[in-house]
């Protein structure tokens, strides 16, 4: 294996552990909006490092474009559908977790 | 000029996906092009978008930046999400917008909901509704780092 | 290095599985919506993978067509989501 | 290592289908068959099926996901419980399923060299088709040229469903006042203006699979599908009623058969060169000539027919649903 390959084992790795991570946290955070941000980590962190990783193998020609098309797809699209989701359940009425507080208190009071 | 940053765009796109030089394809490629102008000169007659694709160059400074930011709060909500629930408390704000030059309010919007740990909301003529994982990112959002950082790469001169 | 390659074409087929079970139990509608995007994002890396294992790169192109479609379903759910929330 | 995704990728895919049983709000279904889409397409791709990857990714994936949330939106979100009992259809479900398992039985192995698969036509197009056709795309020169009376069938079946869903549904010439008040997504700029900057991209990216279809997976069906959805796309996110000014339902309905003549002249123009229909060495002096011009031209009428009705359906049930929305 040659530095780059090692360079490209590394970014994998990396990706894979903020991939693991950002599912993990989609289990393990309280409320919708911030499980979007633990959905956020793999669509931004993971999906970077991951095509990094695989643009390290190519022969840096054509494939490695498509590569990076591909990664800057999926960084104009993630972030857009994350938005557009977050937006649609606030439209549709779920509240975060500082509005149940505020609601909570103005209800006692 | 619109219409010829976008041929030239999709110019580039079909030569940098097809790789092929026969006469052949490359003229099903100015075809195509020509197909694909005529769609986009047919929504523009139809919808009333702002017509903007921006400036590739200071795309090349712009995202460099943006990954950077994005490694960095990666680390942060990585941890936060290993380290356990009861650290979260996340907040919700409204920011002003208007130091971030018109055409590029969606970016803004965007480059905000890439970087982890905060989630653009909501988004309209003054104001972009941010929701942070911690208080502390809205902070250093309202500091203004990465609007000024859009506005001094793409200038104010695009309006 | 095809075990490298092997081994996080694996790594992205457990997050696919969480991101699966996500969307399979999911305490709202959005939580689902959300567990079926990532899953997508993920096939997407997955497919450029098995592509880079198999040495076919130009299994990259179906890598293309796939984001194209996770975000083209993502804004149909949102568009009759919206609707039918409206009308109920 | 293969084996293992492969058996990954098949508990997901049971798994899937389990849940996708016990589920009663449809508009989860719908969304947990987008990831069956999604596997399956996986599954292909690990057997090295590029090209029906591409299908099933752009079709089952994309294009029924749309269909089927617009029929939700007409009809209901929540399935309808059946009070009849269910032992009768699940004896008869059992008994054909276990049939078809025993007869799996005679069946040869899986992925044996000497499978009667391998034996009779496949090794002739393996061995014959770089010089017959030398396409670098076996696929292609299977479905296109060796079956091409099969795909002219697939084409002129899509077509005919188009009828059918054109005379029960109905595609208006022109946008009525019911479409007047629709907006679309307005109030998501974030997601206009992406979406107008990645429609031009996808469009491309559909003609550039259109035409490359020779040299890696993909072809007119594939590309008829992708180019539909960025059509959709676009009335997603700004409205059915700017969708049709951009590409009216009367241009989409004249278009459908375009594509199934086109295909079929090609049978007719080799016929009248004295060869079979849609033999297409006569097409040019040199037979890998005529060959390729044939590949490309069906091609091309494949993709038209394709696009049109895969739009034509859309606006019929998006159509339907703004119907029932102003009712």
């Amino acid at each position: 294996m040659s530095a780059l390959d090692y360079l490209s084992a590394a970014l994998l790795l990396l990706g894979f552990i903020f991939s693991l991570s950002g599912a993990i946290g989609l289990f393990r955070f309280p409320d919708f909006f911030t499980r979007i941000h633990a959905s956020s980590v793999t669509d931004s962190s993971g999906a970077v490092c991951i095509i990094l990783g695989l643009a390290l193998q190519t022969n840096f020609d054509l494939v490695t474009v498509k590569l990076l098309f591909i990664l800057f797809f999926l960084l104009l699209t993630g972030p857009t559908g994350s938005h557009a989701l977050a937006k649609s359940a606030r439209h549709g009425g779920l509240l975060t977790i500082p509005e149940c507080q505020e609601k909570a208190k103005d209800g006692v009071s | 000029m619109y219409l010829a940053k976008w041929t030239i765009l999709l110019a580039v796109f079909w030569l940098l996906l097809s790789g092929f030089m026969q006469p052949l394809l490359l003229s099903f490629g100015a075809i195509s092009v020509a197909i694909v102008l005529l769609v986009i000169k047919r929504m523009d007659v139809i919808d009333e978008q702002p017509r903007t694709i921006g400036s590739p160059l200071a795309a090349l400074i712009y995202i460099p930046w943006l990954l950077y930011q994005i490694f960095l709060s990666s680390i942060q909500v990585t941890r936060l999400i290993w380290t356990g629930k009861t650290k979260v408390s996340p907040s919700i704000a409204k920011l002003p917008v208007s130091s971030v030059p018109e055409n590029k309010k969606v970016l803004y919007a965007n480059s905000i909901t890439l970087t982890p740990g905060t989630l653009s909301v909501d988004l309209d003529e003054e104001e972009v509704t941010v929701h942070a994982l911690e208080s502390s990112s809205i902070e250093e959002l309202e500091q203004g780092g990465m609007a000024d950082k859009i506005a001094k790469t793409w200038g104010k001169k695009n309006g | 290095m095809d075990s490298v390659l092997a081994a996080s074409g694996l790594g992205i087929l457990i997050v696919m599985a969480i991101a699966l079970a996500r969307a399979m139990v999911a305490p709202t509608v959005y939580d689902r919506i959300l567990g079926v995007n990532m899953f997508g994002t993920k096939t997407v890396l997955f497919i450029a993978t098995i592509g880079f294992i198999m040495g076919r790169p130009d299994f990259l192109d179906i890598a293309i067509v796939y984001a194209l479609i996770n975000f083209i379903g993502m804004v149909a759910v949102l568009r009759f989501f919206e609707y039918t929330s409206e009308s109920n | 290592m293969t084996v293992l995704i492969d058996l990954i990728l098949l508990a997901m895919l049971v798994i899937t289908a389990f849940r996708i049983i016990y589920i009663k709000d449809l508009f989860s279904v719908v969304m947990l068959f987008g990831i069956y889409s999604f596997l399956c397409a996986a599954l292909f791709v690990t057997l090295d099926a590029v090209d029906v990857a591409f299908t099933e990714a752009s079709v089952g994936a994309g294009i029924s996901t749309v269909l089927m949330l617009s029929t939700i939106a007409i009809t209901g979100r929540k399935e309808k419980l059946s009070l009849h009992s269910h032992t009768f259809a699940t004896l008869i479900v059992l008994l054909t399923g276990g049939a078809l398992i025993y007869g799996t039985f005679d069946m040869p192995l899986f992925g044996l060299a000497d499978n009667p698969v391998h034996e009779h036509v496949a090794p002739r197009y393996i061995e014959t088709s770089p010089t017959e056709i030398g396409l670098p795309n076996m696929v292609t020169s299977v479905l296109a040229s060796y079956r091409g009376f099969d795909t002219f069938g697939e084409t002129v079946v899509v077509f005919a469903a188009a009828i059918g869903v054109f005379s029960l549904l109905g595609v208006r010439g022109k946008p009525t006042e019911l479409l007047a008040q629709e907006q679309g997504l307005t109030q998501h700029k974030v997601l206009r203006v992406v979406a107008k900057i990645s429609i031009p991209l996808i469009i491309l990216f559909a003609l550039y699979v259109q035409f490359h279809g020779d040299f890696g997976p993909g072809g007119g069906f594939q590309a008829g599908v992708i180019a539909a959805a960025a059509f959709i796309l676009y009335a997603l996110t700004f409205s059915l009623r700017k969708a049709v000014g951009v590409v009216s339902p009367r241009f989409v309905k004249y278009l459908a058969p375009v594509g199934v003549l086109l295909y079929a002249s090609v049978g007719l123009v080799s016929m009248l060169n004295g060869a079979n229909f849609l033999d297409y060495n006569v097409l040019a002096a040199d037979p890998v000539d005529g060959q390729h011009y044939g590949i490309i031209i069906i091609e091309l009428g494949v993709g038209i027919t394709v696009f049109s009705v895969m739009l034509g359906i859309f606006y019929a049930f998006a159509g339907q649903v703004e119907k029932a929305n102003v009712q």
